[in-house]
């Protein structure tokens, strides 16, 4: 019987490799897999590239990749935002590069690389410096950036419900990124507060189909 | 101090000229305050950048749910009717034009119509953009809520932005403490002058081109 | 109060013009919205482009189209289904045109058109006659196919429930094409089985958000 | 005529070859007879290009319900567990490689791994292509299962192929009548022959080229 339940957040995170990109979900600090997060930083890996919105507050979530010095370049829409003081200082380091994306296009990447789909033209940063150095292409006369798909190693994403084939079900806005991040990685895994049967989420009522996950493991609220 | 118009004044003058039945995006900060303002009678339906399509008043203190929270991060509610989607088929909204009006604050605006909105020239940091581009990128009317000089008293209407642009021709109107902008034809014109500002004040506070039109006859009256 | 409701079937379709590009969802003849499409056939408008997987079968739905020459172009994967014999009579007699395009390819273009994306690159068709004459790019060692959004004058959707804010939920496998051709649309009529109070449907369960339905029909099973 | 495998014999052949837990998409046809030959002990996760992932076997006769159909419009069942999904995202999992195997029939396959399953030249009409072209561009494995010879004779397995092409270089293995055929590096590697199959029998109607390989020896023994 397919079972993607694990019992053991270091278990799951035993698939991370030093220089992996890691996909995170959550926006702020809200919808953030913080226990995969916190075990993560537990971890010996290091050399990290992060595609998240942000870049963790205080002491706790994303902030401790960086407090930990195992992030070496952020994909990120607001990495800078009050809080984010251990972002801050690997960044005054020079320790991280960061790739700002409009929040837009992140989302929109994430779910190209999630997609097959290689790359796409937006409207979003036409004629301002995010633009720079890239492709633009004037469609319908109206100009339009050239973006690649982003494709991440390992994805960690929190979800209220799962059941053991790894359908996911989130809560209100903590939702956010967590999907398209599940999407874009070739291995993903969840930290939900309940596993519940199979058949218990209504089909129609799947946010994430088992098929974009890989590992669940059950951690409570 | 007592010349043109307080925040509090402010929002409700951007609340006024939205019609009933809009979908409006708030931005961070003051615009966000808009929601406190619709007049009564008018239904407005407010979005969130990170998924949420309905968001109604300010919560009651101690009922905040820390899964329902606005683009700021800031606890909100939801209306009876409300729908949650993932950040990328939140932008397919902003982008697509779904989006009646974008309300966002501004550092610069210039006659053109180019806004500059995330960013400091010479400030440290990589900086940080959110959903700003998207947004201006993709709303059929974006304006931009703002004091109308800076804290040194220098002009943010002008005639060529000089910080970072955050979208290329998109403003349709700036609500200032002076009054009503629209931006048109590579010039304001002035719709509105705020109680005590006269086209004097209007005139000494901006660098951008100005047409008065009928204003001038209010404000003079 | 806002309230998309519209209680007759010609009614809501008097937004359509002969030449208007015509979204229909469903996948052969499941989740078709079929009172709408056959009051569309009695209407007299004609030159329509049609966008939808399939291109009907027997007497009803999309069928009804071709009988009464209404059509004038078809964007399909699959219209040549068993049954589909008015099609294939009105493209034996030269009035239809037909743009053929692979599944993927189609469901992708249509959420492009409802997503502000212009255009993107996919693997699908690379290398065979239906990537014929089309802009192709190597990415990463691997060819792609340029592909352009499909944006719609008006789409014909099928839904369970709706609110009155257009909120849809389907049913099943017939949640099909439904969510896209609302996406891609300018405008949007749902025939749905039932319309609920606002609420009924909480926000995590909404399937298409009200905020790309413009009008919705009751229509019962 | 008892030479060689059944149409039954084929598919549970493929069934067989599938390993515990992997996600199939079934193509229009016998493909979708494999569902039946599932070996006991065994989970497989069926998807269905029309937003199905789960399908479960097929229903009691009566019991079927309109909404829960395959890619061939035909009913089917869903498992506890299974979740639905709209077309884009349907086709997200397809060309993002979350399908282990995708299974089709086909018209013609050359040694290259080209397949052309979609239309024979010379034919009346516009033709259909469906999904085909997105599964074998997304699908990790590519099964293509069919006769090995046309209804006049003529090998399908052929150096180039005639007919217009679904995919290049896309076909793992080709499961015919006749046997089991790996398609490697320019040329069919044959794993194994049907019962009552020889190498003689494969020879004369087959153009393309072969390794027999041990299948030689199993074949002779």
């Amino acid at each position: 019987m397919l079972n993607k339940r694990v019992d053991a957040l270091s278990r799951a995170l035993s698939v991370v490799k030093s220089g992996d990109t890691i996909l995170v979900g959550g926006f702020g600090d809200i919808g953030v897999p913080l226990q995969l997060v916190h075990a993560l930083a537990e971890l010996d890996v290091r050399d990290l590239t992060l595609v998240s919105n942000n870049a963790g507050t205080g002491e706790i979530g994303l902030s401790r990749l960086f407090k930990n010095r195992q992030v070496s370049r952020v994909i990120a829409s607001f990495p800078t935002q009050a809080g984010a003081d251990h972002f801050k200082a690997a960044y005054e380091r020079g320790e991280v590069q960061v790739e700002l994306v409009p929040q837009g296009t992140l989302a929109e990447r994430l779910r190209a690389g999630g997609s097959g789909v290689a790359a796409f033209f937006t409207p979003t940063a036409y004629g301002t410096e995010l633009a720079n150095g890239k492709e633009v292409r004037m469609i319908d006369g109206r100009g339009y950036v050239y973006e690649r798909a982003i494709v991440g190693d390992v994805a960690l994403v929190k979800a209220r419900l799962a059941d053991r084939y790894g359908n996911l079900r989130y809560r209100l806005a903590s939702r956010n990124f967590n999907p398209l991040m599940a999407m874009a990685a070739r291995h993903t895994i969840a930290e939900v507060t309940q596993i519940v049967d199979a058949g218990v989420i209504d089909p129609d009522d799947v946010h994430t189909p088992g098929v974009f996950v890989d590992q669940v493991v059950e951690c409570g609220a | 101090m007592s010349k043109g118009w307080s925040d509090a004044d402010l929002a409700a003058r951007v609340a006024e000229t939205i019609p009933n039945g809009a979908c409006v995006n708030l931005g961070i900060g003051l615009p966000t305050t808009i929601v406190r303002y619709v007049p009564a009678g008018r239904e407005i339906i407010f979005h969130s950048e990170n998924g949420i399509i309905g968001m109604g008043p300010d919560p009651v203190p101690g009922k905040e749910d820390p899964d329902v929270v606005n683009a700021g991060k800031k606890p909100v509610t939801l209306i009876a009717g409300a729908a949650i989607v993932h950040q990328a088929d939140s932008f397919s909204l902003i982008r697509s034009g779904r989006l009646d009006y974008s309300v966002l604050g501004g550092l610069q605006v210039s006659e053109q119509g180019d806004l500059a909105n995330w960013k400091v020239p010479g400030t440290k940091g990589v900086g940080g953009v959110g959903g700003a581009m998207d947004l201006v990128a993709g709303a059929r009317n974006v304006f931009v809520m703002m004091r109308h000089t800076d804290k040194n008293g220098a002009p943010k209407l002008l005639k060529r932005c000089t910080f970072p642009l955050t979208g290329v021709a998109c403003v349709t109107t700036v609500f200032t403490d002076y009054g009503v902008f629209d931006c048109q034809n590579g010039r304001f014109i002035v719709r509105e002058l705020a109680p005590g500002i006269s086209v004097e004040d209007v005139e000494r506070a901006t660098e951008a081109s100005l047409d008065f039109g009928q204003a001038r006859k209010v404000a003079r009256s």
